[in-house]
């Protein structure tokens, strides 16, 4: 197992469940009564229309956004009642990267490993290598380019190994071959116990990756149910049908 | 609580009544004669504004950690109190001034430190009106350090005042309340903060319905 | 909803005005009047007019205040009137 | 797990500081702008008025603190950085004072130009005391910057921070600003008025205490949003 998390203690759990959670922003309903729960194993695409509401439902999963109504169980637990060492095992991976563009890779990885609390110097190197970012890694992030960018974000969020691994956009200015890694590295972290959530509206991508789909419009969930071919007729029956 | 609104209501206006008869029949103070008379609304105006403060404060403490809605429309309703009766204090003051000290403004101690106070409460409601959605927690902050910074700003204008030469004959009404000063004081004093207690519930009441409307908006998009 | 706002409005009023009545008719005996040879020379400004100004801000003050929250509400209540009509209609 | 969590923060911000030294520089730029404004505003005939000195001192400080302020934020927000940091299983608390740590050592930077170039500008004898100086120095900072990070990075959120960060912070920190320009300004006495300076130092870090332990008991409920 690659969870070398589990030796600090910090609360495990095999599934994460939404129970008829909704999030509004003053008279912006950004999800409502959204219910879907996601096991270890699972890589659950979350597709839908730019502003349906995936960033917050990510955001709730993530423990960074509060439900205004309806909770998150991480395994039985809420998260209130698991504190901050929950936050050892989630890695996020959202649309605006989460890196400082002023610093260099080696030193962005490096803050966020010592962060976490992770042994830096045996983290690094790999974690940069993995990103093909073996020979650029003491530049700054600023002069890299979005694909760079997002692979730096990708390792930045799995440095810990975290048993929820939350993605928005991944594939945003990936080439094909750099989108074949990550798909690998996501059936991988799926295969190795994690519980993968990403969030796109790219279904080319998500067809034959994900194992489940969950649609979302407009702040709703209107489809949750196992992935199979033909991804793209059934999406759009959803959309449109709703 | 709306059951005690027009018992409450009437207390009120039979006291704002009683007032002005009591203050027109007090003694004139030897020195301040007839501008004095504003002394007694003038003060009561500070303990109200001073209980709109104590009440946002608490409110936003309870909405901070509890994330009680009913808090949040008290402590915004309190804030708003305070801005009402800390402007009056605030107009009042300098007309009294201007008779008694001769200017307009005297940087005295007490009327500087109330209106930094009702600074404080105006940047409250500032917040909550353009800081967007989620506003309402950063305003329950600005109530919280408003509130604890008060006793801080009283003492350090009072010091830095005082340590200046005195200038002005500030009277000591409430320390020889013999002279029939401390009646119609206190009781205006009751008739403000019944007055700050009854705009409070109207005001709580207008709050309760935007959030009522608000969930209807919300419930409309279903 | 609307006797209630008219009798909140109403008795706001009287709670304001009460204190203008009771000063309407001067205090016999007592004005600017009185001897003021204790005075500075700064204090040229007679009392009474300051004090007056004084209590009619105060009632303004609350008037206009109770005027803006009565409109607010009402606004409000409108707002809700409409949007449950449109919801009961749909929902029909 | 506090205190590394909270210098590991102070050091990744020096990191950054260092490479281009923006905010040190511009800040710098700003409060001797400040200084100089000021002394137009107020010396007369080449000679300012006694208690100008300390005055503009410390509005000097608040200006340029408020500027620091502001743009040490902004680098958090432009890749949403300080989400990635609250989402760190560290205490939130650490994080607020490892961003304070930060704002401090500027504004203690922005301090030590300050003051010898007030001191030559005004001829006031500001080191006639050094250590009570440093002390109102110290005091008078710290309160201003917990308040301030603390308002900062809740603004971040807030489309309007620009605006409302100046609005919410002068009235709040009005108060240490009274006990630093005063307390200065009885340094400024010849002889120095010791006497004041210690009261106003003391009422300084009175406030301090209650400035810094309502930030750190806030911090969490005010950044989840």
């Amino acid at each position: 197992m690659s969870f070398d998390g589990a030796q600090d203690g910090s609360p495990d759990f095999d599934s994460v469940r939404l129970v008829d959670a909704s999030r509004h922003f003053g008279r912006r309903r950004a999800l409502t009564k959204v219910s879907l729960t996601a096991r270890a194993g699972d890589i659950v695409g979350l597709l839908g229309p730019n502003g349906a509401g995936k960033s917050t439902l990510i955001g709730l999963l993530s423990t960074i956004v509060a439900p205004t109504s309806g909770e998150v169980r991480f395994g039985n637990q809420l998260s209130r009642e698991l504190g901050a060492a929950l936050r050892q095992r989630i890695g996020l991976l959202a649309h605006e990267l989460y890196v400082y563009p002023e610093l260099s890779a080696r030193q962005n990885l490096t803050f966020f490993a010592q962060l976490y609390g992770l042994n830096a110097d045996a983290v690094v190197t790999p974690a940069l290598e993995r990103a093909g970012l073996g020979d650029r890694g003491d530049d700054d992030v600023a002069g890299f380019s979005r694909g760079m960018r997002q692979r730096l974000a990708l390792e930045r969020a799995l440095l810990h190994h975290p048993r929820l691994v939350l993605f928005d956009e991944p594939f945003t200015g990936l080439d094909d071959s750099a989108v074949r890694v990550v798909s690998d590295r996501l059936r991988r972290l799926a295969g190795d116990g994690s519980i993968v959530v990403v969030a796109t509206h790219d279904l080319d991508l998500a067809d034959g990756l994900v194992t489940r789909v969950a649609v979302i419009r407009e702040g709703r969930l209107i489809a949750d149910e196992q992935a199979s071919t033909g991804l793209r007729a059934r999406y759009r029956s959803a959309i449109g049908g709703a | 609580m709306k059951k005690s609104f027009v018992p409450l209501a009437v207390v009120t206006a039979l006291l704002f009544v009683i007032a002005p008869i009591l203050i027109a029949r007090a003694p004139y103070e030897s020195e301040m004669l007839l501008i004095q008379k504003i002394f007694y609304f003038h003060v009561p105006s500070w303990v109200a504004m001073y209980c709109g403060l104590l009440v946002c404060a608490v409110g936003s403490i309870w909405y901070l950690f509890k994330g009680n809605r009913v808090a949040d429309r008290y402590a915004e309703s309190a804030a708003e109190l305070v801005l009402l009766f800390g402007l009056n204090g605030l107009v009042s003051g300098p007309l009294w001034a201007r008779k008694a000290w001769g200017v307009w403004w005297q940087w005295d101690a007490k009327l500087t430190s109330a209106l930094l106070l009702w600074l404080i409460f105006v940047a409250y409601l500032l917040v909550r009106k353009y800081g967007g959605p989620g506003s309402e927690k950063l305003a329950a902050a600005v109530g919280i350090f408003g509130a604890a910074v008060s006793p801080f700003v009283y003492v350090s204008v009072n010091i830095w005042r005082t340590i200046h030469p005195k200038t002005s004959v500030v009277p000591d009404i409430v320390k020889n309340p013999a002279k029939g000063f401390a009646a119609p004081l206190l009781v205006s004093m009751l008739a403000f903060v019944l007055l700050f207690v009854l705009l409070l519930m109207v005001r709580v009441y207008l709050a309760a319905h935007q959030d009522a409307l608000d969930e209807l908006y919300l419930a409309h998009e279903d | 909803m609307k006797p209630r706002h008219l009798a909140i409005a109403i008795w706001s009023i009287i709670l304001m005005a009460a204190p203008l009545f009771a000063f309407q008719p001067p205090p016999p005996g007592q004005s600017e009047f009185v001897p003021i040879k204790e005075l500075p020379p700064s204090e040229q400004l007679p009392a009474a007019p300051l004090l007056v100004i004084a209590y009619a801000f105060f009632l303004a003050l609350m008037i206009f205040y109770v005027w803006t929250v009565w409109r607010r509400l009402n606004r409000v209540e409108r707002e809700i009137h409409t949007l449950e009509q449109r919801t009961t209609r749909s929902s029909r | 797990m506090f205190l590394r969590t909270a210098l590991l923060v102070l050091k990744k911000d020096f990191a950054i500081e260092v490479k281009t030294l923006e905010i040190l520089v511009t800040t710098l730029f700003f409060a001797v702008s400040c200084v100089l404004v000021f002394s137009f505003a107020f010396v007369k005939e080449g000679q300012a008025p006694p208690d100008a000195a300390a005055g503009i001192l410390w509005i000097a400080i608040a200006f340029s603190g408020t500027l620091a302020l502001g743009r040490t934020f902004e680098r958090e927000r432009y890749a949403e950085t300080l989400r990635a940091l609250l989402l760190a299983p560290a205490p939130r608390p650490a994080l607020y004072v490892g961003k304070l740590l930060g704002i401090l050592v500027l504004l203690a930077l922005d301090a030590l130009i300050l003051v010898p170039l007030i001191a030559l500008l005004f001829t006031a004898p500001l080191f006639a005391r050094p250590l009570l100086l440093l002390l109102l120095l110290a005091g008078g900072t710290v309160g201003f910057a917990a308040v301030g990070t603390l308002f900062a990075a809740m603004l971040i959120r807030s489309r309007t921070r620009d605006v409302l960060l100046p609005i919410l912070l002068y009235p709040i920190t009005v108060p240490v600003i009274i006990c630093g320009v005063r307390g200065t300004a009885a340094l400024l006495e010849s002889p120095p008025d010791e006497t004041t300076a210690v009261m106003w130092l003391g009422i300084l870090f009175a406030l301090d205490v209650v400035f810094l332990t309502l930030a750190l008991w806030t911090f969490e409920p005010l950044m989840t949003e």
